[in-house]
């Protein structure tokens, strides 16, 4: 039987699901059976809508599951705000995962009936300028694509005649492409904060393509696991070593990768010049609050303390609205990326949200999302 | 609520602020700002004209608030309020300005930016008094019966104030017997009468009052709730010895085999047996069982006419609802063992003050004779040192307060007793307040007890557990070398580890000092900041007999305020949820000192009666759905915003 | 305010009822002079003293702000100044990222009877802060 | 549990934001970003993230006969009656463009059996074709004569990435806007001194309070200087309004059409998605006006303030679920995901009661691709004669109160622009408080408000909120302290 701590390589046991779900199915077969054996009422999942764009839904119904989108590199939304629900299952990469326990220690989500599924993930891409990138980089007509990865550091589209095109995401992104910021410095690329840490990485073999590496992170992933092989969803394996060496090997690879982008972002701004440069950053703000809306470290309602005191007659020199969230999030922020992505008026938010909460976190030694731990500010007594 | 009326009223205070502060031009500048409808100034508006203006005000021109630039609402907002109320305006609708400490009297050299400072401290107090809101105090109902921690003199003072008053009163003991620390002492100043033979009385009337339910050897677990409803859950400790049916013969003790130093009763000279009975004149007088010394020999039991040792008895338990606590939890000695001061530990015949009690005592060990450890010959010598762990900055900064009274005490026994003995108190300040103390140190000298002024530097033992103390005489000084017999530390009180523990069940707040501390030095001497529970005796802090029984007397006074009303009335600056806003994240929960949120149903429970309006938990919510009635967040934000002004104006 | 004398930083202090504010009274009821610099508000712990207030007193045009209370242990509701080194310690770490003087930022406990302190505390920040100039937050023409 | 998930576009302004609207099954509706728009990226403004709010106030709208519930088939049978009564020459049709190109369609067929236009609210004038908001980006030198953060924020963006492309950026008008390198408060004749050429691009808007005599100066120096020109539009749908408007008749202002009908020359007025009393800057007198009216019908999806003095309301579905498409402001067609038919159906049923012909949604459809494919391009469209409105006189001790329009005025959002702008000495001269606010003085009326402190010309009052004491894009009123 599966023990925590477990690694091993699974596939779907249904063939359509094996072929249509990326790498062998595991996942979709998992969160299938969750749902079937009744393990969890809900499951998140993201409905395909086009090859660029899914939107999350909550659903009960296995047939949903089983047609969903999969892991989509062009599709950067957060899910944790859509695992409300008292008894759900979600597959998730790192910063989802991260964001539902955030909500959880915000009572918004019950964690100990919120079933997790971590997705290792090297980063997303917007889909508008992914589609430009196609068209310019690939020469591809982006209606022709049908599905991507990321494999080696290159980014490979697949098209409709079965063709594979590759180009390394460095020249991707030196050209202006490829993932999104803060994906680019995000340190957490295999979701070992889920209950189960999936992924392709370390999958090799014949198997290669068609088979998940597994990590079981918790008694909940146990629970998952078992229940699926109990409905005989899944067939599972213990992993290799050499499979789980590779899989060491591409993480560290995606990790000295970030550290260098982490480097070329967080440029250290003199302190001189720190005020302004914060002001002027914020000073295109039109006030939207969308970056709120979509924080998913946030479970304030429309009315909290960053949007009751902020009034646009106070006319101060920097808003009185990211003040209240630069300090309510610097020890809770988790790096998503959602706010830059949201911000009409292309305000930088998530990279200067994180300047502070990249010191703050350092300091007290907490990474926000990995586990339950209370966020330092929230604590009575000083560390 | 009707748009804001305000009403400010500038006080001169005769020249306190007048003579510094334009207060014309403060009340002038006052009349421009919004929502003000009048302004003016007072010579004294504390006085009764000053508050008759008020009045007046109030009704002449509809005011729905006031506000004051005076002095400190330390001192003078209950007054202001109590007169606003008077004139049927609620008190919290009253704000305070202080331009007195705040201003007058700190910038007395700069006139104008005293008078424009004031200007914006009234402006701010201004911005603040418009968002003000009316607040209502919360009734809750008392239950009719006390508790009272600790059963020293004090504590039996209380409860039977309290149970004279027809209260029911449960007094927690966590000794065998009652009569605490006094219990211990043999005479006590300034009288020289015997400290058990006026307490004894009182002991056994406590024993004998029908209101009062006696529960020695048990300890205070667990305190939940609030004034008027604490739920208290009791340890009794298993005393093996069933107190009903034993007489306290002391049969079981003379068959027992186990002899062991006394340290419950005599400071561990002398010894007792592993059953015993904690002294003569002990209520209850029991027997109890030391079982971590028993040897399970039975001969006690079989000793036992009444059949009333039961070796199998175990630690037993009881809840009590009380409206009230008085604690009364007393103080441990200091120990000078630890840092060995003046070589206590080290030297035999280096003794504490508690020691010379219990030689001194006519029913101690020695049965009244003062002899010294090292060879149990009566000193010729003595020596007291005072102030030992007490006004020392490395020990405790504080002072003890009774050390130099008994000290004058015990060295006159010693005089009566061996009136050829040479006695010395070697002292820093001897402190002799109220009355016939200070006749008692005029006594004192004139028996030829001698008084060094100096704090000796070194003690060291030469031969036959002689002494030889080094102390420097500072109205001389003369370097002095003492040879004595004996030396007696006069060591003070600290707050002990049971009482430490009292207090965090309690929750009560700590003095820098250790002790528990009371609401206010002056005017609430035995409230704490929780209502309903009080404090008396040394619990509060180090004090004589008087002083504690007076503090028993007044800590059954306070708390039956509560008994007698059967109401409580709970802090009115409490913290309020919107539930609109709230998204019951349950940050705050933990947040709360008092116990007094919780998520219920996924929503956030206040009880109001728990909450004492310090408003941490409203920095906490991140939605400002918490917010903390008469200090909001609008309210202080108004301030803020108003201490500033367009350059211009 | 006239035209020819020297710029006098505006500070904000939020003072808790039970200690620090007691300071201020015994510092005036001790005749210490301070410069006019001061406007207290007051709280009845320091504990309530949230970052909102703080930023927005920046926000507003302060020159610096001051947090104060009672000292660790004495606290009047248990434990609320420890709750305000934990929130100041996050609020210091932000001022400073936010490019703002650490001179600009305090915290301080001053019991009841500390009013010599008090005052020593006020001369010294104001000296600070007028050796730094107006906050680069003061908005343009507010004083 | 079942969500229903709608892909839709912002009813907010013109610019035509993609977003996906969420109906849980209790009929609660949030908003999830569309990424993958092109014109937006997912990126919503103030409006379209309160988008909820909107819907669920404005969603409400009911069929209902002389302010009493009634079915749709009743309420439109007595829509039919009171158009058969109607004289040809008094029925007036108004469309501003808050509804799909179908609708819209369906609502011109509507006017050619009754024998008249659809009007716009904006009358007609030359327009020059719409570029792509994308090009906002390559501009080397752009002219302001909105204040983008305000009324369009959707093309901040766009603003921020020209500037970072080395775009020069200059608003005339009043407010300083942060993205601007110069702020310059030009009279027309002054604009020569923008120094433009065919690397420019001019920003304006077109709505039915436009001042007639700026656009006409707008348009004469795009033309003179071959500047490019990017007319905003404050409805999600002004530009296929305009193009499926009957082209040949006599297309008025909606001030125009206002006094039309105080004078008593327009009878009836049939309205689709437009409320005039929302749309005039004066809601009283244009409350005032509609009483005029003999019969007032409103199809719609909102019950605004003149549904409530409709005699007919027939309601129609809310946008996010309307079947049908949309042209923004760079002409590019957009769908909705929603079915919802009801518009198009009710105003096939009007037509047959009035003895045209029934019609169905897809067949608008048709229509209306095939309208758009061969549509006019350019200035062809350029024909008859243009208005000039006259500038409003300010004396010397008053001040001047200009609306800053932003399309989010008429959808009736409240909104956190509760106060005016001023410059500082204003605030001196009238002795302001901090904190404080001031009572405006109009000829309708007082009004205490707050303000902010901006560095605006003297003698101004900026104001991105209808406010009840004056009408008009500018009045003159006074000030004092309160």
């Amino acid at each position: 039987m599966v023990e925590v701590g477990d690694r091993i390589i699974g596939y779907s046991t249904d063939t359509g699901v094996r072929n249509k779900g990326a790498s062998g199915g595991l996942v979709t077969a998992v969160l299938a059976a969750a749902l079937e054996k009744g393990l969890v009422e809900e499951v998140v999942v993201l409905k395909h809508i086009s090859e660029y764009e899914a939107v999350p839904i909550i659903t009960s119904d296995v047939n949903e599951v089983l047609a969903s989108a999969g892991s989509m590199h062009t599709v950067p939304v957060n899910l944790a705000k859509y695992a409300v629900g008292k008894n759900v299952a979600m597959p998730g990469k790192a910063c989802d995962i991260r964001g539902v326990i955030e909500q959880a220690k915000r009572n918004e989500v019950d964690i100990d009936n919120a079933y997790l599924i971590g997705l290792n993930c090297g980063g997303t891409m917007y889909p508008v300028q992914t589609q430009e990138m196609l068209i310019n980089m690939y020469e591809i007509d982006p209606e022709d694509v049908t599905g991507e990865n990321i494999e080696k550091g290159n980014l490979i589209f697949r098209t409709r005649s079965g063709e594979e095109k590759g180009i390394s995401i460095d020249e991707l992104e030196e050209a202006g492409y490829g993932r999104r910021e803060s994906c680019r410095y995000c340190d957490v690329k295999i979701p070992v904060n889920a209950d189960l840490a999936c992924g392709n990485w370390g999958v090799i073999g014949e198997l290669s393509g068609n088979a998940t590496f597994c990590e079981v992170m918790n008694e909940k992933g146990v629970r998952l696991l078992e229940n699926a092989i109990e409905a005989g969803f899944i067939e599972i394996q213990p992993a290799s070593d050499k499979a789980i060496a590779i899989r060491e090997k591409v993480n560290n690879v995606m990790l000295s990768m970030s550290e260098k982008w982490s480097e070329k972002i967080f440029t250290e701004i003199p302190d001189g010049e720190r005020t302004r440069y914060y002001m002027e950053q914020f000073a295109d703000c039109i006030d939207c609050g969308a970056c709120k809306e979509v924080c998913p470290a946030c479970t304030c309602g429309e009315d909290s303390k960053c949007t009751m005191y902020h009034n646009l007659e106070d006319n101060y020199r920097m808003s009185m609205f990211h003040m209240v969230r630069l300090m309510h999030l610097s020890d809770s922020c988790i790096g998503c990326g959602q706010c830059t992505d949201v911000c009409p008026a292309d305000i930088p938010v998530t990279t200067i949200f994180r300047r502070f909460a990249e010191k703050s976190q350092k300091k007290y030694n907490y990474k926000a999302g990995m586990t339950l731990e209370r966020p330092p500010f929230l604590e009575v007594m000083p560390r | 609520m009707d748009e804001p009326r305000i009403g400010v009223f500038i006080c001169e205070c005769g020249v306190n602020i007048g003579g510094v502060v334009d207060c014309q031009k403060v009340a002038d500048y006052a009349g421009t700002l919004p929502d003000v409808v009048r302004s003016s100034v007072n010579k004294y508006t504390c006085s009764d004209s000053g508050q008759s203006e008020i009045k007046q005000a109030i009704k002449d021109n509809k005011l729905n608030r006031v506000l004051v630039a005076a002095c400190t609402p330390k001192t003078h907002e209950p007054i202001f309020r109590a007169c606003v109320e008077e004139a049927g305006l609620n008190p919290y609708l009253f704000e305070f300005v202080n331009i007195r400490e705040h201003c007058s009297w700190i910038h007395m050299q700069e006139k104008e930016e005293a008078t424009e400072k004031a200007c914006e401290l009234v402006r701010m107090g201004v911005s603040r008094s418009s968002k003000l809101e009316p607040l209502q105090s919360n009734e809750v109902p008392v239950t009719d019966t006390a508790l009272v921690i600790g059963a020293g003199v004090a504590g039996m003072q209380s409860a039977l104030d309290i149970a004279d008053m027809g209260y029911k009163v449960y007094l927690v003991e966590k000794n065998p017997s009652i009569g605490g620390k006094m219990a211990q002492l043999d005479k006590t100043f300034p009288t020289n009468d015997c400290s058990i033979c006026i307490l004894g009385p009182k002991m056994v009337e406590v024993a004998r009052n029908k209101n009062i339910e006696l529960m020695t050897y048990s300890e205070v677990e667990e305190v939940d709730g609030y004034v008027g409803n604490f739920k208290v859950k009791v340890k009794h400790k298993a005393r093996y010895v069933d107190v009903d049916t034993c007489t306290g013969c002391g049969l079981c003790v003379q068959k027992c085999p186990v002899e062991v130093p006394n340290t419950e009763f005599n400071e561990g000279i002398g010894t007792r047996k592993a059953i015993y009975v904690p002294f003569p004149q002990a209520v209850p007088l029991r027997a109890v069982v030391d079982r971590s010394v028993c040897i399970d020999c039975g001969a006690c039991s079989r000793a036992c006419s009444s059949n009333s040792v039961i070796m199998e008895q175990e630690d037993s338990f009881s809840e009590l609802d009380v409206g009230v606590i008085v604690v009364t939890a007393g103080f441990d000695v200091y120990d000078p063992e630890p840092t060995h001061d003046f070589g206590y530990g080290l030297y035999d015949n280096v003794i504490t003050g508690m020691e010379l009690e219990r030689l001194i005592n006519a029913s101690g060990p020695t049965m009244g004779k003062v002899v010294r450890p090292s060879d149990v010959k009566p000193p010729k010598k003595v020596g007291f040192i005072q102030c030992v762990g007490s006004r020392d900055k490395k020990r405790n900064r504080y002072c003890s307060s009774f050390c130099c009274m008994y000290a004058l005490k015990d060295a006159q026994l010693i005089r009566e007793k061996y009136p050829d003995s040479e006695v010395y108190i070697m002292y820093m300040d001897m402190r002799t307040p109220f009355r016939n103390y200070e006749e008692f140190y005029d006594r004192a000298r004139d028996m030829g007890i001698r008084f060094i002024r100096g704090k000796p530097g070194k003690v060291t033992e030469v031969e036959n557990g002689d002494l030889k103390v080094r102390v420097e005489d500072t109205l001389t000084n003369d370097i002095i070398d003492l040879d004595l017999d004996l030396l007696v530390l006069s060591v003070g009180a600290v707050s002990g580890e049971s009482t430490e523990r009292i207090r965090q069940i309690l929750k009560v707040s700590r003095a820098a000092d250790g002790f528990m501390m009371e609401a206010h030095p002056k005017l609430k001497p035995v409230d704490t900041t929780l209502d309903g529970i009080f404090i008396g005796g040394v619990t509060q802090g180090p004090k004589d007999i008087p002083y504690s029984v007076s503090q028993g007397s007044a800590c059954a006074a306070r708390a039956s305020r509560y008994l007698a009303q059967g109401k409580a009335i709970t802090e009115g600056i409490t913290v309020d949820v919107n539930d609109d806003i709230c998204v019951a994240c349950g940050i705050c929960v933990p947040m709360c000192p008092f116990q007094a949120l919780s998520l219920e149903d996924g929503k956030l429970n206040i009880i109001k009666a728990l909450c004492k309006g310090c408003g941490t938990c409203a920095v906490a919510c991140p939605t400002g759905a918490l917010q903390q009635n008469h200090f909001k967040n609008d309210q202080l934000l108004a301030q803020v915003k108003n201490v500033f002004t367009f350059g211009e104006e | 305010m006239t035209e020819n004398k020297q710029w006098e930083p505006k500070i904000v202090a939020f003072c808790c009822n039970w200690c620090s504010y007691g300071g201020a009274d015994t510092a005036g009821m001790g005749r210490f002079q301070q410069p006019a610099s001061l406007r207290i508000i007051r709280v009845m712990c320091s504990g309530r003293i949230d970052p909102l207030h703080v930023f927005n007193a920046f926000l507003e045009g302060a020159d610096a702000v001051l947090v104060t209370g009672c000292h660790l242990g004495d606290c009047h509701y248990v434990n609320g100044n420890y709750k305000t080194q934990v929130r100041y310690d996050f609020m210091e770490d932000m001022v400073l990222e936010l490019g703002l003087e650490p001179e600009r930022l305090h915290l301080s406990w001053i019991s009841a009877s500390e009013g010599e302190k008090f005052a020593n505390f006020v001369r010294e920040v104001t000296e600070q802060v007028r050796k730094l100039g107006p906050s680069p937050l003061k908005p343009e023409g507010v004083n | 549990m079942k969500e229903m998930i709608y892909q839709t576009i912002c009813p907010g302004c013109g610019v035509g934001c993609g977003l996906f609207i969420r109906e849980n099954d209790e009929g609660k509706l949030s908003i999830d970003h569309m990424k993958s728009s092109p014109v937006n990226l997912g990126k919503l403004c103030r409006f379209g993230m309160k988008l909820p709010h909107y819907y669920a106030k404005a969603n409400n709208a009911v069929n209902m006969t002389d302010g009493s519930a009634v079915d749709a088939e009743t309420a439109i049978k007595a829509a039919v009656e009171i158009l058969k009564d109607a004289d040809t020459d008094s029925v007036a049709l108004l469309s501003v463009g808050n509804t799909s190109n179908e609708e819209q369609m369906a609502f011109t067929k509507l006017a050619e059996t009754l024998g008249t236009v659809v009007q716009t609210g904006i009358q007609k004038m030359c327009m020059p074709e719409p570029g792509t908001l994308a090009e906002i980006e390559k501009a080397k030198k752009i002219v302001l004569f909105v204040d983008p953060y305000v009324q369009y924020p959707l093309i901040v963006r766009r603003l921020l990435a020209a500037k970072k492309n080395g775009a020069h950026i200059i608003s005339v008008g009043t407010n300083p806007l942060n993205l601007a390198d110069e702020t310059l408060d030009l009279k027309p004749e002054q604009y020569g001194e923008l120094e433009l050429d065919s690397e420019s691009l001019i920003i304006a808007d077109v709505h039915p309070n436009s001042d007639a005599g700026i656009l006409k100066s707008v348009k004469s120096l795009a033309k003179g200087t071959g500047a490019g020109i990017q007319f905003m539009k404050p409805f999600m749908n002004s530009n296929g309004a305009a193009l499926l408007a009957n082209k040949d008749g006599n297309m008025m202002g909606l001030a125009e059409l206002m006094e039309d009908i105080e004078l008593g020359n327009i009878r009836t007025l049939v309205t689709l998605d437009s409320d005039p009393v929302e749309l005039m800057p004066d809601a009283e007198a244009a409350i005032e006006a509609l009483k005029n009216l003999d019969k007032l019908i409103v199809i719609g999806s909102v019950n605004g303030p003149a549904a409530e003095m409709a005699d007919v309301v027939i309601a129609t579905d809310p946008v996010y679920s309307k079947a049908g498409t949309f042209l923004n402001v760079e002409d590019s067609l957009q769908e909705n995901s929603g079915t919802g038919k009801a518009g198009v159906d009710a105003l096939s049923l009007l037509n047959a009661g009035i003895g045209g012909k029934t019609f169905t949604h897809d067949e608008m459809n048709y229509l209306v691709m095939k309208t758009i494919g061969s549509r006019e391009t350019g200035t062809a469209q350029c024909k008859g004669s243009e208005i000039e409105l006259s500038l409003v006189e300010i004396p010397e001790d008053m001040y001047e109160l200009r609306y800053l329009y932003n399309p989010f005025m008429w959808s009736d959002r409240e909104d956190d622009n509760d106060f005016v702008l001023l410059n500082r000495n204003t605030v001196k001269k009238l002795g302001l408080k901090k904190g404080g606010c001031v009572n405006l003085k109009g000829e309708m009326g007082e009004l205490k408000m707050r303000f902010r402190v901006e560095a605006i010309p003297d003698g101004l009052v900026l104001t991105a909120k209808k406010l009840p004491i004056a009408k008009g894009v500018s009045t003159a009123i006074s000030m004092e302290v309160c």
